[in-house]
């Protein structure tokens, strides 16, 4: 079980304030068959869950399995009851407005789709005189650093519409470009849509400047990706003073299959509905029918409940830790990955610089080594890092690179786990350059008992 | 110490609710199980006047139910000339036709002030949530929140619509209850079940007389004289005299406190009750 | 646990061909605490999991649990494995051409409204010259008797994309109005979508006569809404001769927040982009994106992986029964409940009349008592049937309802459970009939100790 | 009983492979460990000649690749006036660098049609999927599927455009080996390790010629004697005569055939070899 390297995501409790840097409770036993400690530095892509949240899918679906909502008999309650307070959790988590405000999706990439997608109704079919509908001569304001995920369904919308999509410039030092992006807005910008935390450069965006940048100078509404900081600090969506948040459960110790939008209610309820079906309805006739208030609205057909239920038990685990100190152990443990990876000859770290506080993650590259040649020869070390563009090609062509090799943790990692893995890589590089420099594989000197079938 | 009913039950008080709709809360959260509560609910819908067609149109349709319900309201004057509602409504459901009933009985001559002020958690003291789909699409917090609009739309259509609708945070005094009625007991330390049965009683019967006598002593070493494990609490002489006996026959009242009584009954060994309506005092 | 009240759902093989309709076995042991069996009979809605599906569930987050396809680590590949593996047992279950013909959702809704909503996509954004876009004179025709979530999609689509939407009316016994149906069909019908199989009427539709029909009179493509039949009987799409059908997981054993589209590969890859995000590119530029192909094309963002495995391991335990052995049964089944509940004074079954093969569920409205009611009281003697409009307002308005109770069946259920059943039905609708006729609940004649407290 | 090797593998067979892929896959699916397919890999990465710029356009890119893929192919007419294809390419990823180097190999000289017939399946057979992310994006699908396109794109080209491309689905001829190459041997009933070790060697090293003596007999008594449980074979000497010895060193031939023998190496008592090439008999 992967659960058995992590041993703090198969405790049950967090009394004692060293247990996000105890890892050796495992090592106490003599074990006569030990097993490697898989170094799994790939969480950024999706977290391992904690037992709690494995337990609390299995509960319920074996003691409250039903479908929710109209039902009228006790176990269709009780689901009910499970999947809404899960969103009261999340509702608690962010310190939404209120419950209606959290919209359960099958993850953030929904979320964003959902509002890129409702917002860019053709014209005819939005209500009339619908300030937040997309229309032509608007502008959407994204940066080059987003996530495809955030990228994509904003092209979309932009060609339905006949909006504008611009680009904040990728800073090669990880810093928001706040100037340009004060340029770029104008009473024309409809939404901007940023990151707050780069998947890639792991730099932190400075939210609150951004905002008072965005209500200053335009009547922009304000999404945040919010993929990668809701799993790793507190995020409060009143304090950030944004419109939107998307994120996923799965990064989070939660579920695959669930995230959630969160949006103020009185934007959701003004938006088109986004899929229809069941439950998002109020009345149907055959000629039109009547929608729902959120989060209704948006959650058509039978919505993902165990997975509701698993993403509630996932942040019950999360606050059990409490995200304060989470954040604050990650800090630490990023800047030591950052460091110990800058010692590196030959990698070169992507984002801001050592000392500058970011995400417990580095996307690096390698002089003459492959990112996909490098995490595969890693892989065989028992060591899990990420390979490729993330999702982020503008990003990569920006610059300058076709892939990268990512190495991500999370609070159940150790800068045990960092040492290992910056030997393991150390390792590598030095097995590839051995490959250089004409020296074949089939030369006597390297010999490793290597021969070549053909 | 005197066990003030409205203060000593914190949760509900801190909801809101109007004296009626107090005391329903606290009358459906004594009854011991949901099929007697279901039979309330149905027994109340059909005491629910009757209402014209008219009623029944889009403007007064509750959304989000499992079954059709219509409400709307009128506006009167009370005595000391506040403006208050009066609601009227049906259902083609039984059970959302008895909620519908409670509603209407618990909002009924208050002002629209009032009503909004009504925290819905109230269906969780009542323990009538449990009848109900939680979250979203909740009908009963769907009529609830129906109701709170209608009142202030038919004070101020009542205004000529001139008067601006404030709904202001300010403290209610509801305390409007008939002076004759029982709102506290003297406790006695050390006779829990005696301090629990009267609770209850008062609570819910509304009595305008309440004696609970403990004659366990008289019966120690009796068989069964250990009623109440501690306290040895066994036997009781009730004498209660409520407007809810009016019209009831003998076996009806004995029956309506030994469902009130719910879990404590099984552990009384005797219990002499005089139950009488007001009239018959 | 309710698994339980159904001990087929925990057994792990089924080599005995009595299996289906043997239950006592529970009832061998004597039981000190006997637990009365739970009468679930909402399985349309949603049906209850084996033991083996929430078992791989776990296997997978616990062993394997990784994001798939872009991971070069071992653990990504051998999630991705999984997940694509179970891509494959779906594409086996229905007889796909090939494994890209299937798209996993979050749903069946979803697997709809990607349809719908990519066939709408507005003029100037569709691929020039795709006959396949909805377009001003188009018209789609589906049924009155449709779930909303093959109803309110193409109202949005028709909506959209300024194509007619017609209706097939409701016959009341359930038989498909094919006369109707080949009078609106014509050279301008561009899609029609029906029902497999109705969630009220039981009724199973001609899907050969239909698709017949399409293929002579009109170009259109066919849509079939398998949710209620992929479950219960062998779905060919082949032999069908459709070109898409959805289908959820959670109403087959599987978990919720899964379901699939199938469609024919070279329709897929005509057809516009739904969501946009990762894994559905090839490119991302900042002025455009060029998009991957099926299943690919249609799956942005991180799957629903443990989902997708858990579909699979209920496909592995629906095919270790045998889905020609389940329908067999539950045909018998289905004619039972009928046949006991027409003898039930007061009751009306909707749909097709005793003796034609129906999915074993009946929706049924009681003279004098309201669904709701008569649901709440079942439920008080441990029988969970649903009331409502079962998300067919249209259908119900058809039929001069507002609302009927339905009782759904699966291959865990017997006979027994619907003697329990009829009984239970019986005794409440007797004790609502005590409450008619100004009999007073405190008539001294009906006394069984209740007393109004006001 | 005579052990054809191409069709004692049917797993292989049914792949349509082409000589030269067939041999690769065997050679790789006998590499006992990841590791060591993985320099191979690499080996053959180094070994793949350098391609002019001119290859790196886009319309030569392959999609989905975790690193970026180049290849095109030119063609020739081959002596039976058949018209094949000659690839090349490049990739940054080294890994990938071989896996194309292996397509390289394995589908140059070959007509589209033959090239088309591959079943991708054949990574599994050679263990290299293991390797590769499975499912949809696997580049090395992709590799396979844009050489395929290619070759009856340069055929057509070569022809003028004018003749149509049919991929016909009749069986190939693929059996074009030099006649030299030792494809068969005679099992000997009885003796399953000598059976395992010809069957090997002559799948991946194609030898011209082979020889292997059981001389187990002669060490009757000998500690270690029952090398293979059952019967006895634990002593043997080869003689083999292959392309592939050629300019490797005395221990490289060893260890070649070492490393080919994998799982049956330990359970050998003695292995008395001599190896050579063609040109040094």
């Amino acid at each position: 079980s992967v659960l058995s390297h992590f041993p703090i995501l198969t405790d049950t409790k967090f009394d004692a304030d060293g247990q996000l840097t105890t890892t050796d409770t495992s090592s106490n036993t003599v074990d006569t068959n030990p097993v490697k400690r898989l170094i799994y530095l790939d969480s950024a892509a999706t977290s391992q869950k904690p037992i709690q949240v494995t337990k609390a899918i299995d509960d319920y679906y074996h003691k409250y399995n039903s479908n929710v909502h109209r039902g009228a008999h006790s176990l269709s309650r009780e689901a009910t009851s499970l999947y809404e307070s899960a969103r009261d959790k999340v509702s608690t988590f962010i310190n939404a407005n209120n419950r209606n405000e959290v919209i359960f999706t099958s993850g953030a990439t929904e979320a964003i789709n959902l509002v890129a997608s409702s917002l860019s109704c053709p014209i005819g079919f939005c209500q009339a005189n619908n300030w937040m509908c997309l229309k032509e001569g608007d502008e959407i304001i994204i940066t080059e650093s987003e996530h495809h995920s955030n990228i994509v369904p904003w092209q979309l919308a932009a060609q339905k519409s006949g909006a504008v999509l611009k680009y904040v410039p990728v800073s090669h030092d990880g810093k928001f470009d706040l100037d340009t992006f004060g340029e770029l807005l104008s009473p024309n910008t409809k939404l901007v849509s940023v990151q707050h935390v780069s998947n890639v450069m792991g730099c932190i965006n400075p939210i609150s400047s951004i905002v008072e940048l965005v209500r200053e100078k335009s009547p922009a509404m304000i999404f945040l990706d919010a993929c990668q900081s809701v799993p790793h600090t507190v995020v409060d969506v009143q304090s950030l003073g944004v419109d939107f948040i998307a994120a996923s459960g799965h990064k989070m110790c939660g579920p695959t299959g669930i995230g959630f939008l969160w949006g103020k209610e009185a934007l959701l309820n003004r938006m088109a509905p986004y899929m229809g079906g069941g439950e998002m309805i109020d009345q149907v006739y055959m000629d039109h029918s009547t929608y729902a208030l959120s989060p209704a609205r948006f959650e058509a057909g039978t919505p993902p409940i165990a997975q509701a239920v698993g993403l509630g038990a996932a942040i019950d685990y999360l606050d059990g830790i409490g995200m304060e100190r989470i954040h604050k152990y990650e800090l630490e443990l990023g800047q030591y990955l950052h460091r110990r990876l800058e010692e590196v000859k030959g990698v070169t770290v992507m984002g801001p610089p050592v000392g500058t506080d970011r995400a417990a993650l580095c996307a690096f590259v390698c002089e003459g080594v492959h990112p996909s040649d490098l995490s595969t020869f890693l892989d065989g070390e028992g060591v899990a890092i990420r390979a490729g563009h993330h999702c982020c090609q503008p990003l990569h062509r920006a610059l300058g690179y076709s892939h990268s090799a990512r190495a991500s943790l999370y609070f159940y990692n150790t800068k045990e786990d960092v040492d290992e893995f910056v030997r393991a890589l150390e390792e590598t590089l030095k097995f590839f350059r051995s490959l250089d420099g004409g020296v074949d594989l089939d030369d006597e000197q390297e010999d490793d008992g290597f021969v070549p079938l053909f | 110490t005197t066990t003030r009913l409205a203060s000593s039950s914190i949760s509900i008080e801190s909801l809101n609710l109007t004296p009626e709709l107090a005391m329903m809360t606290d009358a459906f959260a004594s009854i011991p199980d949901e099929k007697t509560r279901h039979k309330q609910l149905l027994y109340m819908a059909s005491k629910l006047p009757d209402v014209d067609d008219s009623v029944r149109v889009p403007e007064n349709k509750v959304p989000g139910c499992l079954s059709t319900v219509h409400v709307d309201c009128t506006v009167e004057e009370n005595d000391d000339g506040r403006k208050v509602v009066q609601y009227f409504g049906d259902s083609d459901g039984l059970l959302t036709k008895g909620l519908l009933a409670l509603l209407i009985r618990g909002l009924s001559g208050c002002t629209p002030e009032e009503i909004n002020a009504i925290d819905p958690q109230f269906v969780k003291a009542a323990k009538i949530s449990q009848t109900l789909t939680p979250g979203r699409n909740n009908g009963f917090l769907n009529m609830l929140a129906v109701m709170k609009k209608k009142a202030f739309e038919a004070v101020e259509r009542e205004n000529g619509g001139d008067v601006a609708v404030a709904v202001s945070g300010e403290e209610q005094s509801t305390e409007n209850e008939t002076a004759e009625v029982v709102t506290s007991f003297e406790e006695i330390e050390g006779k829990p079940m005696y301090n629990a049965i009267m609770f209850t009683l008062i609570t819910v019967l509304k009595p305008t007389s309440i004696t609970l006598v403990d004659n366990s002593s008289q019966h120690a070493g009796h068989a069964g004289s250990k009623g109440w494990a501690e306290s040895g609490e066994s036997h009781f002489a009730l004498e209660v005299v409520a407007e809810a006996f009016e019209g009831l026959s003998l076996v009806k009242r004995h029956q309506l406190i030994y469902m009130l009584l719910g879990e404590t009954m099984p552990k009384i060994h005797a219990l002499e009750i005089k139950a009488k309506s007001p009239s018959e005092v």
